[in-house]
Order: C-alpha cells, then sequence, then structure tokens
C-alpha cells in the first residue's frame, strides 16, 4: 500500500488535543504512522487548509428495507437530480434518499468514513448487507432493532437480564448486527394493533411490561454482555408537543448504570435525535424549546451522550421504526404512507415531509436542534446528526456545521423565516451567540462518535496506530471566511484517505475503497432456555425457518468482527 | 353461432404445473390452450363440450378447446389461462402504464371444429412468421 | 444411499415456501423426491432433471433450425448486441437470484439499457399506486400471529400462490390467532366464484372491470354516505355489510392480484385499495399486500431500488436512471419500436406478452437465458440454458412481503452448465473489453 | 421577437430526445450553435443539427424567442420542456413530453401529441390543434404535486388519466376523454365539451369537472346536489351538480365540508 504524508495543514484532533496547530499526518499500511515511520510516502500539500479525522456517523438511515422502501415509493426524489456515471464512478441517484451508491459517495464527498445504519429490522437483516455491501467506500455497522421484541419483551417482563443477553448475543450473531436499538419501546408493538406508548409507563397491550422496563433491562442486558456501543434509544411520544417530559423520564432510566465496557465509552445510553424530543407546550400552536431543560440533564449526566436531529429546512423522506408515529404524521400531512410491520421484531413507516421555513413549527424544530448543541458542555457527548433523511439529508451535515460555526449564518436563516418573531419567542437560539470553533466540530463529527460507538481505537483521531481515514479540506481556519465558505469547504473535501486508499482526490472520487462491514460477536454461556425459546418461536410463530433466518458469510464480504467475551 | 363474452385470463394450477414441466410439452396446451365457458354461454354458442373454436377479438383470433367453467357460474364471462393462446386475443392497450389490458377483453367465440389447437410453440413460430390464419 | 435436505426455498411464487424437503442422491447429481411443495413447486424440482433438457447454447439459423454453440459464442453474441444497441431491453430477472440481478444492472448500466421486470405485466401498476399513495403492509408472519380479517381481492391463491392459505393467510394458528381458521372471516372480491371463494365466508361476485367503483363504493361506506343502490353489480347493502365486517376486526389484510392490476383502473384500483386499508386504519389496524407471482420479482425491485432508485422500468440508456412506466415500461418500448436489442433472462415474454410485442422481439437481435425452453427461446435468436436457481444454485429471493431468504443449492446441475450469475459475470467482462473500459 | 425555424431533415431510427427544443436553450445564440446543441437517440448523443435544418434568429431572451418546428415529429420527445417564455409552434404531430414542466410562455401543436404533455406543468399556455395523449396535464410518477397552474386547450380527443393530482390551472378537452379524469385533484378545473366514460373525479379532493356530454358511469362516490346554472369560461348552461369524492378527506371551511364538483350539462 502507498504511504501518505499530509503536510503542513491545520489539524483538528481532539484525540492529541491538536487545536488547529500546523501539524503532519503520515499514512502506512492503512493506518496512522509516526511521520519517522515512512519511506518515501507521496507527500499531500495541506498548507492552508484543514486536516481532520474521516467523519464518523452514529446514526442515520442508510440501508435497508425501509430506506429502500422510500428510494422506491419516491420517484419524484430522483427527478432532474441524477448524476450520470463517469469515469470509476457508477450512476447515482436521489436527493433525500440516495442510492447505494450516491451514499457512500456523497459521505466521501464530505469527508467521511464510517456510517453506522440505524435501524436493521432482524428479519430483513440480509436486505440491509446487501445494501452496505454495494454502498462503496465507507465503513459500516447496523444496529438491529431489540425493543419491541418478543423475546425480549418476555424476558424483561421478568427482569431476566441473563436471557436477555444471551438472546441479544445471539441475534448480534444472526443478523450480523453492531449494537442494540431500541425504537419507541413497546410502541411499535402496540402499533400492532393499531395504538402506542406514550410515555415510559404506559403498558404494552398483552406483554404485560412498560417502556420503562425495557429500556432498563436492555441497558442492564447491554451492559451485562459489555458490548462496544451502549443501549442506543429513540424515546417513546417522540415529536410531540410537550413530549420532552418523557425524554427526561427515558434519561433518569439510566441513573445509577455505569458502564461495563472494554471499549472505552463512558455512557450506557445514546439518545438519538433528541431534537425530535425536546418539545414544550401541548398542542403545535404552543409548541416551544425545551433544549435547555434536556441539555441541562445531559450535561450533568456522564453516561449518557446523544445526537442532535437537526431539521435542515428540505423537502424529504421520513424513515422510521417508530410505526405508530408515522401514521400520524401522514393523518397530519396527507402525503403518501408506507408501514412495514415485522412480525415479532418490530415494524417501520415512511412518509414524505416537507420542513418549509414558511411554517412555524418547521422552524422551532430547526432552533431546537441547534440549541441542543450550543448548550452543550461536552461536545465529546453530542453529535452532529439530521437522523438522515428524518430531519434532513445527510448531506446537509456541511451546512449544519455553518450554522453552528456563525451567528451570521443563523441570522440570515432567521430572516428568512416567515414566522420570524414567533419562531424567537418559541425559542432560546436568537439569544446564543456562540460559536463553535473546527475543534469542537471535530469532537462532535469524529472523536465524539467513535467514542461513543466503542470505536475510539479504529476512528476519530489521527493518533498513530488509528485507521488512516483523514480528511482534507479547502479551508483555512486562520482567514477571515463567509459562513457559505464553511458549508461548501466541508461538502466538498479535497482529500480523504479511507484505510489508508485515498478515495477523494482533488474533490474527486478516486476509488471505490475498501468498504467493510463490522459486526459484534459476542460470546457468552451456553443458555439451553434461551435457544429452547429460539427453536420454539421459530416454529410457532415465524414464517421462515430457523436455519433460513441467519445471515452467511457473503453478504458480507469484507467483514470486521468485534469480538466480545461475556463468558463467566 | 357465435357469442360475445367478456374474456379474462389467469393463472390455473394446472396451467402452472403444466408450464414448470416444460411448455413445450402437450401438457401446457391442455391447460391452457382452453377457453372455459360458462354452461349457460354453451347452449348459447350451441356447441359440445370439448370442442376447438375460435376466439376473435379486435387484437387477432385464435384457436381453443372450449371447456366448461371450472370456477362458474360466471355467464358472460370467459376465462383463458394465462399464456400465449390468451395473449393472441387480449387487448394490448396498456393506457400509458406498461400493463397490457389483460383482464376484460371482449370477444366472439365461435365453432371451429376442424381446426388444430397449436402447441404454445407452434403458436408463436407461427403467429410471427405470418403462417397464422 | 440417498439424502435429505431440509429448509429448502421453494423457486416458483412469491409466497417463498421455506420449508421444502427435498431427497437427492448421495452424489447430489440426482434430485429425486421433493416434500412439502405444492403440485407447482414439485414440478419444478422434478423438471430440472428431465432427460431431454437443453444443456448447451444454441443459435437460430436461416432456415429456422437450431445449431449448438459454446458458451463463448453465446457470451460473445449477447455482449456483442448489447453493445451494437442504442436502446437494448434488459427484460425478466424474476426467476434469478438477486446477485445475478445485481451482475446484470453493471451491465445495463455500461450498455445503456432499460431494465425491466415482470412486474411490468404483473403487479408494476401497484408499484405506480404505491407510489403515489403508499402501501401500509405486514409481514406474512402478522397476518399469520394477528389478522382475524383477511381479505382476498382478484386473487386466486388455491391456483396462484397454492400455499398461501395454510401458511399464512386463512389457516394458520399464530400467537393471537390460536384458533386459526375459526376465528377469522374470510372475504373473497371476484368476478368467478372461484375455489379460493369456496372457502369464504363473503363472496361477492363483482361485475369484471368495475374494481375502482367498488372499492371507492367501501370508503363511502366506511364514512356512513349515501351509495347507489347498485355498485359493480353488488347491491349496497352487501356493500355496507362486508364494511362492517372488515371495521369490526382487529386486524384486516387485504391480499390482492392481477384480478386488479390488469383490469381497467390498473394502478387507479390498487390506488383505492390502498386508500380503503389507509382508511381502515382509522377504526382499526389494516394492512395490503400484493400476491406477488414470480419468486423473486420482489428482489429485483429491491436491488434496482437501492441501485437506481425504482423498483422496475429503469431507463439507464442516457448513463443516468429515468423511469416512467408508459414510456420506459417493455410493452410499451417494443410497441412504439424504442428499442433495437432484447435480451430476455428469468422470464418468458414469449408466453406473457401481448403477441403483438412477442412479434416484435423476433424481429430484433435477440437472446434468451432460461433453464427451459419456451415460447421466449422460440423467437429469440439465440437460447443460453443455464443452471435453476434455487435447485441448482443458491442466491439471494425477496418474498411477497419483501423478506429476503437465501435459497439453497440442492443438487449440482448438468455437466458444464453455468449459473446464470456465471454467464452474466462473462458477459459484463465481455462488454467492458469491447468498450475498452 | 425573432424566430428559429427547425424542419425536421433526418428521421430517428428510434426516438429522438430533444429537450433543448426550448426557448430557454435558444435564447442568446446563434444558429450555429443552437445546431450543435445535444440530442440523444438512445446511448448517442446527436447534434440538434444532425436531424434539423434550423434557420432564422433567436432572441436575446427566451421571452424574445419563437421557435417554428415543422415536419412529421412524431418521434421526437420532450419539445418545450421545461419552457419559461417565448414561444414554440409545432406543426405537426409530436411525440410524449411536450411541454413537460413548463413554467411558462406559449406552445402550439397544430396536430397531435402523445402521452405525458404538460406533466407537472407550472405555468404558461400549451394548445394542441389535434388530439392529446393519456396523462395530459398529470403529475409525474409519485408527486403529489401536479399540475399548479397555467392552460391546457386541445381541440380534440384527450386519452385516459388526465389531470392527475391538478392543483390549478385550467384543462379545456373540445372533444371525448378516455377513463380517470382529475384523480387525487385538489383543485384545477377541467372542462370536458364532449363524452366522458366514467372514473371522474376518483380520489378527488377538490377542484372543479364541467362535462357537456355524456358520462357513461358515475362514481359511487360523487351524489347529485342540484341543478344550476352555470356561466363559466364561456361555457353556458343548466348543470347537474354532483360533489364528491365522498369517501375522500376533505377539509372543512366554517363548519361546511369543500367537497370536489362536478358539473354535467342537462341543456345549453
Amino acid at each position: 500500500m502507498a504511504e501518505y504524508l499530509i503536510k503542513n495543514g491545520f489539524v483538528f484532533d481532539p484525540v492529541l488535543g491538536i487545536k488547529g496547530d500546523k501539524a503532519d499526518v503520515a499514512i502506512k499500511n492503512g493506518k496512522i504512522v509516526e511521520t519517522t515511520a515512512l519511506g518515501s510516502p507521496k507527500v499531500i500539500d495541506a498548507a492552508g487548509k484543514t486536516v481532520m479525522a474521516g467523519g464518523v456517523d452514529i446514526h442515520a438511515h442508510v440501508a435497508g428495507p425501509k430506506v429502500n422502501i422510500g428510494r422506491n415509493f419516491r420517484p419524484e426524489d430522483k427527478l432532474f437530480g441524477y448524476k450520470a456515471r463517469s469515469g470509476i464512478e457508477r450512476m447515482q441517484g436521489g436527493f433525500s434518499v440516495p442510492t447505494t451508491i450516491r451514499t457512500g459517495y456523497n459521505y466521501a464527498r464530505m469527508g467521511y468514513t464510517t456510517v453506522m445504519e440505524a435501524a436493521m429490522p432482524p428479519l430483513y437483516a440480509r436486505h440491509t448487507h446487501e445494501e452496505m455491501r454495494d454502498t462503496p467506500i465507507l465503513d459500516q455497522g447496523a444496529y438491529p432493532v431489540f425493543g419491541n421484541n418478543w423475546f425480549v419483551l418476555e424476558y424483561l417482563k421478568n427482569h431476566e437480564i441473563e436471557n436477555a443477553a444471551a438472546y441479544i448475543a445471539w441475534l448480534l450473531r444472526a443478523t450480523k448486527g453492531y449494537a442494540v436499538k431500541v425504537v419507541n419501546p413497546g410502541g411499535t408493538e402496540a402499533w400492532g394493533w393499531g395504538l402506542n406508548c406514550e410515555n415510559i409507563h404506559d403498558p404494552v397491550p398483552y406483554f404485560d411490561i412498560t417502556p420503562a422496563q425495557i429500556v432498563k433491562g436492555l441497558i442492564e442486558a447491554n451492559e451485562h454482555l459489555g458490548l462496544p456501543h451502549s443501549m442506543h434509544v429513540h424515546a417513546n411520544n417522540l415529536g410531540n408537543p410537550g413530549n420532552y417530559t418523557t425524554t427526561l423520564d427515558t434519561f433518569k432510566l439510566s441513573e445509577g448504570i455505569k458502564p461495563n465496557s472494554k471499549f472505552g465509552r463512558d455512557q450506557v445510553m445514546h439518545h438519538t435525535h433528541v431534537q425530535f424530543h425536546s418539545y414544550g407546550g401541548d398542542s403545535w400552536v404552543n409548541v416551544e424549546s425545551k433544549a435547555k431543560e434536556i441539555m441541562d440533564y445531559v450535561n450533568s449526566h456522564e453516561n449518557i451522550t446523544i445526537d442532535m436531529g437537526q431539521v435542515t429546512l428540505d423537502e424529504t423522506t421520513t424513515m422510521t421504526a417508530d410505526g405508530p408515529f408515522e401514521h400520524h404524521l401522514t393523518e397530519l400531512n396527507h402525503l403518501k404512507w408506507a408501514n412495514a410491520d415485522v412480525e415479532l421484531e418490530t415494524g417501520s413507516g415512511v412518509v414524505p415531509y416537507v420542513y418549509s421555513p414558511n411554517i412555524k413549527v418547521c422552524a422551532i424544530q430547526w432552533a431546537i436542534g441547534l440549541e441542543l448543541a450550543l448548550f452543550a458542555k461536552d461536545p465529546m457527548r453530542i453529535f452532529i446528526t439530521t437522523d438522515h433523511p428524518n430531519a434532513g439529508p445527510f448531506i446537509r451535515y456541511p451546512r449544519v456545521i455553518k450554522w453552528l460555526m456563525s451567528t451570521e449564518a443563523r441570522e440570515q436563516q432567521f430572516d428568512a423565516f416567515k414566522h420570524k418573531d414567533k419562531v424567537i419567542d418559541a425559542t432560546n437560539l436568537a439569544g446564543i451567540d456562540r460559536e463553535l470553533n473546527l475543534y469542537e466540530i471535530a469532537q462532535m463529527t469524529r472523536a465524539g462518535p467513535a467514542k461513543a460507538l466503542g470505536l475510539a481505537h479504529m476512528y476519530g483521531g489521527l493518533a498513530p496506530g488509528l485507521e488512516a481515514d483523514v480528511a482534507v479540506y479547502d479551508f483555512n481556519p486562520n482567514e477571515p471566511y463567509a459562513p457559505d465558505e464553511i458549508e461548501t469547504a466541508f461538502l466538498n473535501a479535497e482529500h480523504l484517505f479511507k484505510t489508508g486508499v485515498q478515495v477523494v482526490r482533488d474533490h474527486n472520487i478516486a476509488s471505490n475503497g475498501n468498504k467493510r462491514t463490522l459486526w459484534v460477536n459476542a460470546k457468552v454461556d451456553e443458555n439451553p432456555q434461551v435457544m429452547r425459546d429460539v427453536r420454539e418461536k421459530f416454529l410457532r410463530y415465524y414464517t421462515v425457518t430457523l436455519n433460513n433466518y441467519e445471515v452467511t458469510g457473503h453478504y458480507l464480504p469484507n467483514p470486521y468482527v468485534i469480538e466480545v467475551d461475556a463468558t463467566e | 353461432m357465435a357469442i360475445r363474452v367478456n374474456l379474462i385470463t389467469g393463472r390455473t394450477i394446472q396451467q402452472g404445473v403444466s408450464m414448470e414441466a416444460g411448455k413445450e410439452k402437450p401438457a401446457y396446451t391442455a391447460a391452457c390452450g382452453i377457453i372455459e365457458l360458462d354452461p349457460a354461454d354453451f347452449k348459447k354458442l350451441g356447441a359440445f363440450r370439448n370442442t376447438n373454436v375460435r376466439v376473435t377479438s379486435d387484437y387477432g383470433n385464435v384457436i381453443v378447446k372450449a371447456v366448461e367453467a371450472t370456477q362458474g357460474p360466471h355467464p358472460g364471462v370467459a376465462y383463458i389461462p394465462m399464456g400465449p393462446w390468451a395473449n393472441m386475443v387480449i387487448n394490448p392497450n396498456t393506457y400509458s402504464t406498461g400493463m397490457p389490458t389483460f383482464k376484460g377483453t371482449p370477444v366472439t367465440v365461435e365453432v371451429a371444429k376442424n381446426e388444430p389447437v397449436f402447441s404454445s410453440l407452434e403458436l408463436v413460430r407461427k403467429g410471427c412468421r405470418g403462417e397464422l390464419a | 444411499m440417498t439424502k435429505t435436505v431440509t429448509d429448502v426455498i421453494c423457486p416458483f411464487c412469491g409466497t417463498l415456501c421455506d420449508d421444502l424437503e427435498v431427497v437427492v442422491s448421495a452424489d447430489n447429481k440426482e434430485l429425486l423426491e421433493v416434500y412439502n411443495a405444492c403440485a407447482i413447486g414439485a414440478e419444478k424440482f422434478l423438471h430440472s432433471q428431465a432427460k431431454d433438457r437443453i444443456t448447451r447454447p444454441r443459435m437460430r439459423q436461416e432456415d429456422g433450425s437450431w445449431k449448438e454453440i459454446s458458451y463463448d459464442e453465446a457470451i460473445e453474441y449477447t455482449a456483442k448486441i448489447l453493445t451494437d444497441a442504442r436502446k437494448p431491453l434488459m427484460y425478466g430477472w424474476s426467476s434469478t437470484n438477486c446477485e445475478a440481478q445485481a451482475v446484470g444492472s453493471e451491465i445495463g448500466e455500461l450498455v445503456g439499457a432499460v431494465m425491466d421486470n415482470t412486474a411490468t405485466v404483473c403487479h408494476g401498476t401497484s408499484l405506480i399506486a404505491v407510489q403515489d399513495i403508499g402501501i401500509p403492509s405486514c409481514t406474512l408472519g402478522e397476518v399469520k400471529n394477528r389478522a382475524d380479517r383477511i381479505l382476498f381481492w382478484g386473487c386466486n391463491p388455491a391456483h396462484a400462490h397454492p400455499r398461501h392459505m395454510s401458511r399464512y393467510s386463512i389457516f394458520p394458528r399464530g400467537f393471537f390467532t390460536g384458533k386459526g381458521h375459526k376465528g377469522r372471516k374470510v372475504i373473497v372480491i371476484d368476478p368467478r366464484p372461484t375455489d379460493t371463494a369456496s372457502v369464504a365466508d363473503v363472496h361477492l361476485q363483482i361485475e369484471q372491470g368495475r374494481d375502482y367503483e367498488l372499492l371507492n363504493a367501501f370508503r363511502v361506506a366506511f364514512k356512513d354516505e349515501q351509495l347507489p343502490d347498485v355498485v359493480a353489480g353488488i347491491p349496497k347493502e352487501k356493500i355496507y355489510e362486508a364494511a362492517e365486517l372488515l371495521k369490526s376486526g382487529r386486524f384486516v389484510i387485504i391480499f390482492f392480484g392481477m384480478g386488479v392490476t390488469q383490469s381497467l383502473g390498473k394502478n387507479h384500483n390498487i390506488d383505492e385499495a390502498i386508500a380503503v386499508t389507509r382508511d381502515l386504519n382509522e377504526y382499526t389496524k389494516a394492512a395490503i399486500m400484493p400476491m406477488r407471482g414470480h419468486y423473486n420479482v420482489t428482489g429485483s425491485g429491491q436491488v434496482w431500488g437501492w441501485l437506481f432508485g425504482f423498483p422496475y422500468a429503469v431507463d439507464l440508456s442516457r448513463g443516468f436512471a429515468r423511469y416512467n412506466p408508459g414510456e420506459t415500461t417493455s410493452n410499451d418500448l417494443l410497441r412504439r419500436d424504442e428499442v433495437d436489442a432484447v435480451f430476455v433472462l428469468g422470464s418468458d415474454p414469449g408466453a406473457h406478452f401481448p403477441f403483438s410485442s412477442v412479434k416484435k422481439i423476433y424481429n430484433l437481435p435477440s437472446v434468451a437465458i432460461d433453464p427451459h425452453e419456451t415460447p421466449t427461446t422460440e423467437v429469440c435468436k439465440v437460447h443460453v440454458p443455464v443452471a435453476f436457481v434455487g435447485v441448482e444454485v443458491g442466491g439471494c429471493a425477496y418474498r411477497m412481503d419483501n423478506v429476503p431468504i437465501e435459497t439453497r443449492k440442492v443438487v449440482e446441475p448438468p455437466e458444464g452448465m453455468m449459473t446464470d450469475e456465471e454467464f452474466l459475470r462473462h458477459v459484463l467482462a465481455r462488454v467492458k473489453e469491447i468498450q475498452g473500459v | 421577437m425573432e424566430t428559429v425555424t427547425l424542419t425536421i431533415k433526418n428521421q430517428p431510427d428510434l426516438f429522438l430526445e430533444a429537450d433543448t427544443i426550448t426557448p430557454d436553450a435558444f435564447a442568446g445564440k446563434k444558429i450555429e450553435e443552437i445546431a450543435d446543441l445535444h440530442v440523444y437517440v438512445g446511448r448517442e448523443q446527436h447534434r440538434l443539427g444532425d436531424f434539423f435544418e434550423i434557420s432564422g434568429k433567436a432572441g436575446a431572451t427566451p421571452e424574445e424567442t419563437k421557435i417554428v418546428v415543422n415536419g412529421d415529429l412524431s418521434r421526437v420527445k420532450y419539445i418545450g420542456m421545461k419552457m419559461t417564455a417565448g414561444e414554440v409552434v409545432v406543426n405537426g404531430n409530436a411525440d410524449m413530453y411536450v411541454g413537460a414542466w413548463m413554467q411558462g410562455g406559449k406552445i402550439t401543436v397544430n396536430g397531435d401529441v402523445d402521452a405525458f404533455a404538460g406533466t407537472g406543468m407550472k405555468g404558461g399556455e400549451l394548445i394542441i390543434k389535434g388530439n392529446a395523449g393519456n396523462y395530459l396535464g398529470a403529475a409525474y410518477r409519485g408527486d403529489w404535486r401536479g399540475m399548479q397552474a397555467g392552460t391546457i386547450t386541445v381541440t380534440g380527443n384527450a386519452g385516459s388519466d388526465i389531470g392527475t393530482f391538478m392543483n390549478g390551472g385550467e384543462i379545456v378537452i373540445g372533444g371525448d376523454v378516455d377513463v380517470h379524469v382529475a384523480t387525487h385533484a385538489e383543485g384545477g378545473r377541467i372542462i370536458i365539451k364532449g363524452n366522458a366514460k366514467s372514473r371522474l373525479g376518483g380520489q378527488m379532493v377538490e377542484g372543479e369537472i364541467y362535462v357537456l356530454g355524456s358520462i357513461d358511469l358515475m362514481m359511487p362516490g360523487f351524489a347529485y346536489r342540484e341543478d344550476v346554472d352555470v356561466d363559466v369560461d364561456g361555457i353556458k348552461g343548466r348543470f347537474a351538480l354532483y360533489e364528491g369524492d365522498l369517501g375522500e378527506r376533505h377539509r372543512k371551511r366554517k363548519g361546511q365540508t369543500i367537497y370536489a364538483k362536478l358539473y354535467q350539462r342537462i341543456e345549453a
């Protein structure tokens, strides 16, 4: 493999603590190395440019059944926006739900190298892996969903943590999954009957368990196993006025639980797209920001991490395993609605949505997302996401970065709102003058998410020994700049290295890379009861046989297995 | 005698089995080279069961064997299992949706006792070469 | 000595049963018996053993006879007609695995083909409807475990999906449906009293081609608005009654088939049926599902979905993907003389397209890749026999509810026979050579 | 206004995709530059000049540019697509997508057009002196934003699916129409001077349909309300008013449910 020396860039690296100093980054055999370890490297002149580790996305919907529903049922999302094939690049289409090819290329163009698929229905794991296989360049993993799974509901009803853990380990292996995801715990099972669980004590029909028990039990099972990532939750009551109390109640379920993981993370709960969960008021008329209250809690509790779910004010496609929420949404906007309930496991819904700057609620949502990041005391615990494509497509991350780094950019956006004054009244943002710096951006997009994923030993920084994922942006932080220059620079990385391969050269895709799929193989003690339960449920309730369930090798042509030993 | 009926097509289990056994085989012709008619329509046609008939629409014609409806009664509706025989006469208009109008084609059925029912391969071959009446 | 392979997936219909047991000879060369399959599925497995099976590619001669050619010659011919054409049609893709579909997609991209699958004459109009109104659906296990109202509209699973009713819909006992058939009400809407209708509680013998009106009438009835005395041949009292029966269920599932997708209105019939399902979710829980035909037509829509963003009728001719049924669909393309070569794999348009379209194929450079001898191979210039997917080679397939299942190889294909994927990989390599990429 | 005249000299053996035949693409260009504009036959790229004799002069802006296209254009797609201003006159039959996504200006076709004319139209005037194909003034697949504004006038007959997802503007058909009119429409007006078949206003939320001739079969979701006198756009007479689609969702204004309206002429 070629050696590279990226010279004289302004480096921002929270892992090494470099805050924009000029430094050189050396790449050899796919890893970052000391500059002295290089023989005769290719030299990349990064003088006057910004250098960071490859970006890490902790939560995006980029592969799998509901993403493909979004693609296939929205031909209009691809109208006139298609990019023709040329050179090594295959054709690329779709704005809010891009094709897998475009997904890989566009993340790379933004300097991202690792992207986690946030919700994999276990029965559809094979599909999710097929899509990830066809997503070039990126290292990826997928989170199977557990929060409405009948095994989990039955084990946790009786607080059988060991059984839940053994089942989790089995399912991670069967689906080649990465982490424990929970979406609207209990609520999606209730949606099997057209119902929902609206707060953490709302019992799940028939199963005699509450969302609180599910979340707490899954945190405990997750820590029992010592998985790389923590339990990753999308709480009940998403998207409703006044829901911030449900969010705080959910946060509190993690109190007193300490991480048990050899992978360096400090949190036991990651709460995703918190923007959608930080609403005050009791109707859409008086909805208001509770970002302050939410962040007060997060700032003072070190065992929690969150991501933003920033609204980008675009026409997009919402998609979530929160089935009842999507039904609620289609009732509001009357646009096409897809729903896909999955036997014994989960569900999902998909609805297009237009976040218009002319609609007050959309503008309030926009402000809340930014407030979360701007109220953050520790940027290593709050991450930039748009819950792609729910609050907006990932291709807007550079715009989010612009808003976070520039009060001027935020003021421009406020001025473009139809109901500017009402939005200012309902939110805190206009009163916040904090501008994040590139070091904090690197924390929120690289080092922070890598650490929370338990992957700090691979990603998120430029320390020798880490994967050689390095982005060079044509952006000089020491010169005066207009806000839009931030967006332009972060949208078009000048160079990107992924595991030592140059995948973007002079702003162009130069290689399809060496994509890997990460999954977690957790070894547990033999658990005959769980295996009996598995056989029983497949025999009686599933519509596929147990022997046809497990995702086998060829769906992951380049797997990267993270071994966890949870045996006694 | 000729009768006017509304033609629909579709799957039958015999069509499926014989298709998988080989479309070049006589069993496929026996399963699909037929038109299922209601007893009332047989009466109107004045024909015995298992008589060869010519089915004609605005789009073509085909010889098939008339048999009694297996899933009836459905007077006025005739059924040819999906396949090349039905496709000689169905309405190919897609209404710009891509989908030909396979179901709901007005057809005339008349007795053609002495005309042969071709096998599927013969039928398309002769059709393509312009060798059909 | 023989051995039994269990958990075998049936590569016939979209029901994709995965509980077959197949007895094979010890050397894996002979398939002897098939258990648990329906009559059609069993025949599919057994036909692979036919002694008169064609095992080598062949080319049509001037005098109409066939001449055996080598796979290399077949690859050369295929690559040549695709690269010579300015807009080739690459059709079929439904009776093959997702792996072959992905390779085919790459070829299509390089040669600027229109990629279309059998949805074009099957559930393509359902896909149009889904794009217009969405689709509240579920997996078949949800039906088995929860559904107490089953509506079959314009479909006849007793004939087209023989094990559907016992595995998923009418008869099985599930978690919340311990009484099986007894706990369910079954409605069939069909212009014929079909064999499926004979096991139903209610059969509405609709006037053929008036599905849109009757579906609309259900929606009017849900809202307790006034109906005309008779709609689509059904007295209004029966409609109100059936509407009530649906509303009173805990979990309603609507299955629909060619009866609605191919009759007048087509996508509109499905659109209105989905609207019925949406409406029912105001009162109870309801889902709707197309009864997909070929065992992996769903898969080709998925593969093209993630690669191109469209489930069928994908026009790649300009180097990017476009989609508009009515223009980019096979029968419209053939009828209008929009394509100048035809490639068929995993389908039989010769048997299942209107004859006017078949004739167009006959007049174009054409190749058919198919294990069988079919009306399509009869009209194409070159026929390439291949191994049966799901019998002689495995690979991924998607059930009608989009659940992906990996099919199994149970016996060896005849000596020297290529699989779809192998043949396509060779064509891809040759296309790249010709194009110098 | 300056005029550029195109006369087809070579028929494509497949179909010609000529979305560059618009005042927007021609404006400010010399004849040689216009001849160099790209057109496509399948995957092959060609020059506009390879297929057309081109003469005259383009205006400086689209507003000042008129294009006259002569000959048999029944294998030419996308004439006037996305145009914003100026004028296009087609002397002959044209294929699909005439005036699709047009935003302004005027297109006159002295002949027939095939399907998808005026798809997703946002403004301007589309006049078809012959017959129109299916999906006239309809939305693109999947889009809930069909025709927004502008007018489409057809002297002859139109096919099926006119005005699908229509939100505004007006479509006038001089002759008869095939099935499915104004499906899912939420606004706009369709006037049919001849006869209609069935499925008028299916799943229609708001908007108006006028039929001067016969209707083979009314949707069950449309209920007769009353007879009314109509005087709209030169259409005068006594009409039976139907409201629907009763099965569809409707908004309320001042406690009153707003339905789509279907007027059928009883007497002139």
